[in-house]
C-alpha cells in the first residue's frame, strides 16, 4: 500500500548509488550524532485515507460538532452566508489551489488577474483606491492598518473605539508589545463611541468600526474630525457586507479600510482560514503591507499582471519593510472576486438588505419577549446586542439543546471589564441575521428564546 | 448594431485555444445581467430606508460586475488554464516546498462538519474541534521536541513575529531588557522584517565560506543585549548548520533563545528535533512541510512550539484537555494574548493533522528522507551544468549558481528560469538567499520521481546548450506560455492596480 | 546511468506551457510504484489460493499501471488542459445542445443522500427517491403533454428504442403485424438504426424545399404495414414541421403511431407540446434539454412519456405513488420489461428535476424563447457570410452552408470548422444533417449571450475573409490546438486502440 | 434574481428589432395556433438554487434514503468500493464533464487519450484485443453482445445461462422483442449452468456469467467446448474486479466480454449512471457497437488520438449501424481510467483478494447460525446466496433497523419462477462483501441476522 512517495526500491537503490552511499541515513550522518533521533518520532505508524477518516468522523460526529447542525444566528465577523456551488467548484479549481505566490507571472496570469479583480472589487467597497492582494484576517489587518499609520506620522498612539471587535482589540495589544505602540480605548456610551471622552492628541490613528461590532451604525463624521484635528489617520473597520449599501470608508473620510472577508464565499470553517482585507489611500502606497498586482505588458506589448511595488516587501526590504507578511490568503481572495462576481452589483445589495430586514425583523419579535431588551437605543444594521433576564450562555446552551445557535455571549466573546457596554457583560448576547434565515426559523428563534429565558 | 463582441463565452484566451489576452471581468459586465440568486425567506422587505437613517445610505450604487453564471465560470475556468500549479508539473521553488498535496486531505477541509462550525459556538458544541487542536498540538511538538504550541498564527510569518513577542515576554518577565536579535544573512525576509515587528534591532551574522553561521562572527555579537538568535536549519542554502549545538550553547550562555524558522522542517522529520537541537521556540509552516496546498499564494498556517519555560507565555485561548478528560479553552496564566481574531487557519489545521496521521511517524521520516535524496540526487546530476554554490551534501534543497554560465554567454539566472517554463517545469527560486551569485534554488520535494528530476536534469541542460548555441533566444524566453517576458519596471513606474485606475 | 527522463511531474503537455504530447499512464508507468490506499479491515488474509480453486486464477499478473498519486493527477489535470469544453466557451454544436449547466445540479446529484444508495434497497428505506422519480415523472409528462413515462433509458438512442418496442407492443396487442415506421431523409441517424434494432424496415419520407417531411409523399408512403412515423420537431433543419396536425392526423388515421424525437425539444418549451401536437411516444434527451453536462459523450437519460393508450406497455418496475400515499415499485400490466440493469441514470434524473425546479414554467418557457431568439440572431447576422440552407424563421439551430465558399475558394465547411477552433469557440456541427450540402449547423443555446454571439460572427466573418485572402491556411488549421488537424484515415487504415497494439 | 439566462432587456430589445419583430412570441408565430400553448407550462413558477435544495432535502432526509445510511453488503453489480478523493477530485475536472463526444479532435485530446487508456485496461482485463468507449450499462452491453453474435453468426438463437444477472437476462428479453431473438435459458443446478439441459443446435451465442450473479466460479470450460461444438460465439459476462485475478475471459476462450464498470470509480448512485464494458475479439471489429478511439498522428506527426471505423456507426450507417448507441458513458469511463490508474496493477488485485476474504469469512461465520444454509455448494468469489429459516425481506427490513443492509432478497431481484434457484426463492438472499467492510461490521452483521432470524 502507498503513500504519496513515488520511490521504488530499484529508484532509492539507483538514486544512492549515484550518490555513492548505501543508506538513506548517510544523508544525515552530517547531522551532529548527539541530536540525531535514533528511534524515529514518537508517533503512530501511518493509516490508510479511509482509516483516517474514520478517525475524524469521530471529530466531525454529531457529539464531536454539534455546532454544525445548528441554525447559526451568530456573527461578529464570521457569518453564515450563501456560498452556491458555483463558487466552490471555481474556487477549488486545483490551478489555482496548487500554486504559490506568482513568483513566475508569465506563468502566474491566472492568479495575478483574479487578485488584479479582487483589489478592484475591495477598493471599489472601500471607496480607496489602493487594495493589497490580501491579509491574513481582519484582526491582523488592523495591526498592519496601526503600523501604516505610526509609519506616516511617526507617532505611536492609537485611538481605537471599543466598538471594534473584542478580539481585535486583543490582537492588537498583543503586537503593541513589539511596536510599542500606545493603545487608547475609547468606551462605547449606549453604543455610540465617546470620542469626547479621550485625549486624542499626538494620535498616529483614529480607528473606528462601521458598523461597530454591536451592530450599530455611528456617525463617523465624529472620528473624521477628531483625525483631522489631529492629524492622525482614520482607520475604519468595516462590514464589507453592509458596505454594499452604507457609505464607503472612503466616503467618510478613511485613510485605510480593513475588513473580515469572510463572507464573500468563505465558510465559517471554525474562524479561518479567513480574508484580511485591506484599501488605502494613494498617500500611504509605499507604506503597504504585503503584495499588490499591477497591470503591465509582456515583451509582444500584451496586456499582462504582475506583483509590483516590491522594494516594500520583506524580501527586499528586510527590516525596514512596511510589514513581513509572505504568504497570504490569496485563495480567500480568489474565492471573494469569484463570489462578489456572481453576486454582482445588484446581488451584494440585495445580500446587505436582507441582512438588514431580518435582522431588524427578529430585534422586533425578540423585545416582545418579557425582559429582554435592547442594549443600546441606536441604529443598527444586521447585528443586534440584547440583554437577557438570565446569563446569556446558560440561554444560549439551552438554545442549542432545541437546534439554534442563538448568538454569542458576550461575556466570551469580549470579556469581562470591556468598555463595549455599561455594566455587566453576563447576560448579553450578540445576534446576528444573515440572508438564509428565513422568517420561520427566525419565528422560532424567538419561540425558543422565549422558553430558555423563561 | 449597439451589439459588441464581448468574450463571455469565447475562450480565445485559453492557452489550449490561442493566446489572447482574457478580458477583465469588468470588461465581461453588461448592465441588467446577474448569476446571484437567495432563498425565500418571507421576512418582511421593509424598504432600506426604513432600517438604515439616511445620512448613512450611500447614494451611489457600487458598481461591481454583471455578469451571468455561465459568464462566471468561464471567465475564472479559462483564468485557472493560465496558470501553472503542482498538479500541472513540479514546481521546485526552493524554499517553499510545493510538495504534492494529497486530495484526501482537500476532503477533510470541504467537510461540513468541520468547516460549517462558527468559530464562537459554545466550547461543549464543539468537543470535536477541539480534540482536534490539541490532538494537532500533542503530535507537532513530538515532531519538533517542544513542550506546547500555539496553532494560532496564519503563516510562517505571523509564527515568527508571535515567537519574537514570545522571546520579549520572557526575558520581560525575567526584569531583562534585550534589544538586539541576531540573524543570520542569509536569512529569509521575513525574519528580518518580523525582528523589527517584534520591537528589536537585528544584527546580521555573516555566513562562511561553507554557507553556514560563521561561529566566530556569532560569539562576537552575542552579548547582555541579545535577545536570541532566529535560525532556519538547515538554513536556506540547504546545508545543515553542524555547529548547531555549538551555536545553543553560546546564545543560552549569553542569556539569549534560540528561534527555529522551521520552514525547513521538511528536511529534517524524523532525523532531527528542533528541541533536541536547542532551540526554544520553533515555527513550523504546515502549508509547507504539512501539504496544505499554497492556493497561489496563500492560506498557509505558522504554529509556534515552545519549550516548557515559555510554554505560559503562548496565545490564548488554547484548545486544552481538562481534567475530565473534555475540551475547553484556556488562556495560558501570562499569555501575549491573541495574534488572530478567531483560533487561526482552522481549516488548514486539520488538513496537517489528517496528512501527519497518513504518514505517521515512518511516512514523516520516509518524506524527509526522500526530500533529501532527491536534493542531492538532483545537486549532483546537474554538477556539470550548474555548480552548487557550496559543494557539500545538502539537505531538502540545493541552492546552484548560474555564473559559469552569465560570464561565457551572458545568461543570468533569470533566464535560466524562464526557459524551464517553457520545458514544462515551474522555475525554482531565482536570486535568493542574496548571498549566492545568480543562485537557482531548486528544491524538488519527495513527491516527485527520480524519472521527473531526470526530465528536468534534462531540460535544464538542454537550456545549457541553447547558452551556447543561441543565447539570444534565452533572453525573450518563454514565449510559450500565455504571456511573454513580462515588463516589470513599468507596472511599478506607472500603478495600474485596479480597473479604476486603467485607463481603459 | 538507468533512470529515464518520464514525464510524471513534467508539464510540457499542458498547453499553458507548450505542446509537447502527454505520455499514455502505461508510458508513466514504474513498476513498484502505487497509488491507491486500503482500510485496514482486521478480516482474516486467508490466502486466495485457499479461496478460489487453482483452475480459475489467473496465473499471469494483469498489469495496469504502476503510477503515484502525484503522477495520476499531473497526467490527468494535463489531459483536462488539452480538452474543449462549455466551460471554457460557447460549443454551438448543433444537435446537442451545449448550454451552460448549473454548477447546482452538479452538487444535487454528488450528494450522498442520493449518491450512497444501493439500487436494490427496499423500497421501504428509499421513499426519497421513489418520490423523487414520481415527481420527475409527472413534470416530463406536463412539460410534453403526456400521461405516463418510463426514466429507465439511458439515452436518447436507447428511449427511441424503447419507444419502438412500445409502438409494436401496442400494435401487437391490437393484433396488428406493422412492418415499416417512417423517418424523414433529415432524421438523425439513431432513428433508422433503432428502427432496425425495433425489428421493422425503415421507409424514409424526402424533406421538400422548405426544409420539411414532403406530406404527399408521407401519405404517399402510409398504409396498413405502417406501425408509425419518428419525427423529431422542430426537425434537424432547424425548422418547425407546420404541418404536423395534418401529418398526425394521416399517421393516425392509417392505424400508424407518432414518435416524437425530443433531442429538439429545447426550442419549444413551453410553447407547443408533443402530446398537443398528436404524438402518442417522445422520449427526452434529458442530458440536452435538463442540463445534463454531457461528460464528454455521456451519460445522458432519455426517459419515454406515452400517451395514456400505451401507458400499460411502459418498461417495468416503475416508482409509483400508491394509494396511501407512499411510494412502491410497480410494474405496468402489459409491460416490454426492463431496458436498463436498474432504473435508468439515476442522478442524470435527480439533476434534471433540480434544473426543472429551479426554472419552473416560467424559466423553461423562457429557455425555448431565448434559445429560438439566439439561433435567429446569429442566422441573419451571418446572412452575409454563411446563408442559411432555409430562408425562413428557425428555432433554437440553424443550418448555415459553406457551398459559396467551397464554389468561390475552394474552402469546405470542415475547413470553417477547425478554423473557428483557434477563433476560441467549439465548431458546430458539420455534415449534418446529410440532406443539406457542406452544412454547418449552429446551435448557439439560451446560455450564450448576445455579446458572446457578435464575437462568434466576428470570428466566422474574419475565417471568410482569410477564405479570400489566404485560403490555404485554412486547410492547415487549426494550428494553435494540442494537435494540429488529425489524419482520420490513418487511425482506420491501421487501428490502434490499445497501448498493445501500438508499436511503441 | 437570475437564472441562467444572460439576456437583459436591453439584449432582448436589440435582438428583435435586429430580426424586425416586436415580441418573443412572433419567433414561435408560425407553429399552428391549434397546438400552440397559450397559458405556459402547467409547473410551479422557478424557485432559487436554495429553495430547491430545500425540496431536495426532502428526499435525502433520514426518512428519504435511510439506504444511504445502512453499511452495504448488497451487491449483484452494484458495489461499495472505496472511491478516493482523488478520483473524485479528477473526473468532476469541468473539461471532462462539460465536453461533447470528442468530434473535433484538435480540441478534444484529453477524452480521447482517457479514452484510449480505458479501452486499454478493458482489453487487459478482459483478456481480449478491442474494448470500445463504453456502453449504457452491463445488462445493455449485453445485448450489443448478443446483437453481435447474431451478425456474425445469422442465427437467432441465444442460449443464455440462468446465472446471467436476472435484470440482464430481462433487458435481453426486452430488446429480442425488437431483434426477434430467441432466448433459450439454461438453469442452474446447485449454483452451475446445467448446459446439457439445453439443445444449443443453432445457437448464436453461448452466454455466461463468470463468476454467475449468486458469486459461483463455474468453469467456463463447459461453455467454451457448447460454443465450439455449435460454431457460436461465446459470451461471458464478468465481474471485472473478480477479474483483477482469476482468469480472464479472453483465456477462458469467450469472444465477447460485458462487464458492469460501477466498481471502478462509480458510486452506488442508486443504479446509475453505470458503465457498460465490453470487448472482443479483432474478428468482430466490424460489428463493434458504440464508438472506439484510435491511435494516428496530427499533420505535423505528433501523436494524437481520434474516434475510429466510424461507418460502422449509426450517424453514418444509419439503418444498417452496427448499434444505434450514440451518446454513452464516457464520463464513467474516464472515471474507470482514473480509478484503475490510482488502484494499478497490485491495487486491484488486492481489491479482489480482500472482497474473497470478507465474503468467506462471512459466509463462514453466517452458516454457524442455526437455520441459515448455502443455496450453493460450489465455490464462490465474493458474493453467495444463503437460505434462511425466514422470509428474506422480512429479515433485511429488520436488519434495516439495526443499520445494517443485508444483502438483497432474491425474489425481488429475480422474481419468482427464477430458474437461477432450485425450490423457492422466498427465504433467499444475496450477500457481498466488498474491500470496504471491516471485520467488525461483518461481526455485527453475522449478530444481527442472527437476531433477525430469530
Ligand atoms: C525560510 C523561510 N522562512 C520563513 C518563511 C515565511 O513563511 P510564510 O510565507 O508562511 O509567512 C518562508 C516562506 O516563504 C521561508 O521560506
Ligand atoms: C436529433 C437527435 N436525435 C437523437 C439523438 C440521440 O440521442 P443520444 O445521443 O442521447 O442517444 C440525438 C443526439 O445526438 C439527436 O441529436
Amino acid at each position: 500500500m502507498a503513500d504519496y512517495l513515488p520511490h521504488t526500491k530499484e529508484d532509492l537503490d539507483e538514486m544512492l548509488e549515484f550518490l555513492g552511499m548505501d543508506s538513506l541515513e548517510q544523508l544525515f550522518a552530517h547531522i551532529p550524532a548527539a541530536v540525531r533521533l535514533t528511534q524515529g518520532l514518537d508517533l503512530e505508524p501511518g493509516m490508510s485515507e479511509p482509516d483516517v477518516a474514520e478517525v475524524f468522523a469521530r471529530y466531525t460526529s454529531a457529539n464531536g460538532a454539534q455546532a454544525s447542525h445548528l441554525t447559526c444566528f451568530a456573527g461578529a465577523g464570521a457569518y453564515d452566508h450563501e456560498v452556491p456551488a458555483v463558487v466552490k467548484m471555481l474556487s477549488s479549481r486545483s490551478e489555482f489551489v496548487t500554486a504559490y505566490t506568482p513568483y513566475q507571472p508569465e506563468v502566474a496570469q491566472g492568479v495575478l488577474q483574479a487578485i488584479f479583480e479582487y483589489q478592484t472589487l475591495v477598493s471599489r467597497l472601500s471607496g480607496l483606491p489602493i487594495a493589497n492582494a490580501s491579509l491574513y484576517d481582519a484582526a491582523t489587518a488592523l495591526v498592519e492598518a496601526l503600523n501604516m499609520a505610526s509609519g506616516a506620522t511617526g507617532r505611536e498612539k492609537m485611538v481605537i473605539s471599543a466598538g471594534v471587535h473584542p478580539h481585535w482589540r486583543e490582537v492588537v495589544r498583543t503586537f503593541a508589545q513589539g511596536t510599542g505602540h500606545e493603545i487608547v480605548e475609547v468606551p462605547l456610551k449606549d453604543g455610540v463611541t465617546d470620542w469626547a471622552s479621550v485625549d486624542a492628541s499626538g494620535a498616529a490613528a483614529i480607528v473606528a468600526a462601521y458598523p461597530n461590532y454591536l451592530g450599530v451604525m455611528e456617525d463617523m463624521s465624529a472620528a473624521k474630525q477628531l483625525s483631522l484635528d489631529n492629524d492622525a489617520l482614520l482607520v475604519l473597520g468595516a462590514d464589507p457586507v453592509a458596505a454594499g449599501v452604507l457609505k464607503t470608508a472612503g466616503q467618510w473620510g478613511a485613510d485605510v479600510f480593513v475588513g473580515e472577508g469572510q463572507p464573500f464565499g468563505t465558510p465559517l470553517a471554525f474562524g479561518g482560514p479567513y480574508l484580511g482585507l485591506f484599501a488605502c489611500t494613494i498617500e500611504q502606497i509605499r507604506r503597504l503591507p504585503g503584495r499588490i498586482v499591477g497591470e503591465t505588458v509582456d515583451s509582444n506589448d500584451r496586456r499582462a499582471f504582475v506583483t509590483t511595488l516590491r522594494a516594500r516587501e520583506q524580501d527586499i526590504r528586510r527590516e525596514k519593510a512596511t510589514s513581513n507578511v509572505c504568504t497570504n490568503q490569496t485563495l480567500m481572495a480568489v474565492t471573494a472576486a469569484i463570489q462578489l462576481g456572481w453576486l454582482g452589483t445588484y446581488g451584494l445589495r440585495e445580500v446587505a438588505t436582507r441582512c438588514a430586514q431580518g435582522a431588524h425583523f427578529l430585534f422586533d419579535e425578540a423585545l416582545k419577549i418579557e425582559g429582554v431588551t435592547a442594549v443600546s437605543s441606536q441604529p443598527f444594521f444586521r447585528e443586534f446586542a440584547l440583554r437577557l433576564p438570565k446569563n446569556a450562555s446558560e440561554v444560549l446552551r439551552q438554545m442549542a439543546g432545541d437546534g439554534v445557535l442563538g448568538g454569542l455571549a458576550l461575556s466570551a466573546l469580549a470579556g469581562d471589564g470591556d468598555r463595549s457596554i455599561e455594566g455587566s457583560l453576563e447576560n448579553v448576547v450578540l445576534v446576528t441575521v444573515t440572508e438564509r434565515r428565513t422568517r420561520e426559523q427566525i419565528d422560532r428563534y424567538v419561540d425558543v428564546l422565549r422558553r430558555a429565558v423563561r | 448594431m449597439r451589439a459588441q463582441a464581448q468574450p463571455g463565452g469565447r475562450a480565445a484566451s485559453a492557452p489550449i485555444l490561442g493566446h489572447e489576452i482574457e478580458p477583465t471581468i469588468f470588461e465581461m459586465s453588461v448592465a441588467g445581467r446577474s448569476a446571484y440568486q437567495l432563498r425565500t425567506t418571507n421576512v418582511p422587505a421593509t424598504p432600506l430606508a426604513q432600517l438604515v437613517p439616511s445620512a448613512h445610505l450611500n447614494d451611489d450604487v457600487i458598481a461591481l460586475a454583471e455578469v451571468s453564471e455561465r459568464d462566471l465560470v468561464a471567465h475564472f475556468t479559462r483564468l485557472s488554464h493560465r496558470q501553472f500549479s503542482v498538479d500541472l508539473g513540479a514546481y521546485p521553488l526552493g524554499s517553499c516546498t510545493m510538495k504534492y498535496n494529497p486530495k484526501f486531505c482537500d476532503a477533510i477541509a470541504a467537510d461540513p462538519g468541520l468547516n460549517s462550525v462558527h468559530p464562537g459556538a459554545p466550547a461543549e458544541l464543539i468537543q470535536g474541534w477541539l480534540e482536534l487542536l490539541v490532538t494537532l498540538e500533542e503530535k507537532l511538538c513530538l515532531i519538533t521536541g517542544m513542550s506546547a504550541a500555539t496553532l494560532q498564527p496564519a503563516a510562517g510569518a505571523a509564527g515568527e513575529l508571535t515567537g519574537l513577542l514570545l522571546m520579549r515576554a520572557f526575558h520581560t518577565a525575567n526584569g531583562d531588557a534585550r534589544t538586539r536579535v541576531l540573524i543570520p544573512d542569509s536569512a529569509h525576509g521575513t525574519n528580518p522584517a518580523s525582528v523589527t515587528l517584534g520591537g528589536y534591532e537585528v544584527t546580521t551574522i555573516p555566513s562562511n565560506d561553507r554557507g553556514l553561521v560563521d561561529l566566530e562572527a556569532l560569539k562576537a555579537a552575542l552579548g547582555p543585549d541579545v535577545a536570541g538568535i532566529m535560525l532556519t536549519n538547515p538554513n536556506t542554502v540547504g546545508l545543515f548548520e553542524e555547529d548547531i549545538t555549538e551555536i545553543a550553547s553560546a546564545v543560552h550562555e549569553a542569556g539569549g533563545l534560540l528561534y527555529y524558522d522551521g520552514a525547513n522542517l521538511n528536511a529534517i522529520l524524523g532525523a532531527v528535533r528542533p528541541g533536541d537541537m536547542g532551540f526554544d521556540i520553533v515555527h513550523m509552516n504546515l502549508h509547507k512541510t504539512f501539504a496544505t496546498p499554497h492556493g497561489g499564494g496563500g492560506p498557509g498556517a505558522g504554529p509556534v512550539a515552545v519549550s516548557s519555560r515559555l510554554a505560559d507565555f503562548l496565545p490564548g485561548p488554547k484548545a486544552t484537555r481538562n481534567e475530565q478528560g473534555s475540551f475547553e479553552w484556556r488562556t495560558p496564566a501570562r499569555s501575549i494574548g491573541r495574534v488572530h481574531g478567531w483560533h487561526g487557519n482552522a481549516m488548514v489545521l486539520a488538513r496537517a493533522l489528517a496528512y501527519i496521521d497518513v504518514h505517521g511517524g515512518d511516512g514523516l521520516t520516509r518524506v524527509a528522507q526522500y526530500a533529501v535524496l532527491n536534493a542531492n540526487w538532483l545537486k549532483e546530476r546537474l554538477r556539470a551544468t550548474l555548480p552548487a554554490a557550496y559543494d557539500r551534501v545538502c539537505m531538502h534543497e540545493c541552492v546552484l549558481t548560474a555564473t559559469n554560465l552569465k560570464s561565457k554567454y551572458g545568461i543570468r539566472g533569470l533566464d535560466v528560469a524562464k526557459a524551464l517554463l517553457e520545458e514544462g517545469f515551474h522555475s525554482p527560486t531565482v536570486y535568493f538567499p542574496l548571498i549566492v551569485d545568480e543562485a537557482l534554488m531548486f528544491e524538488p520535494t519527495e513527491t516527485e520521481s527520480l524519472q521527473t528530476l531526470e526530465a528536468l536534469a534534462q531540460a535544464i541542460e538542454r537550456i545549457a546548450e541553447r547558452a551556447v548555441t543561441d543565447p539570444e533566444s534565452l533572453h525573450h524566453a518563454p514565449q510559450s506560455t500565455p504571456v511573454s517576458r513580462v515588463d516589470e519596471a513599468r507596472a511599478a513606474r506607472h500603478l495600474i492596480s485596479t480597473e479604476d485606475a486603467a485607463a481603459r
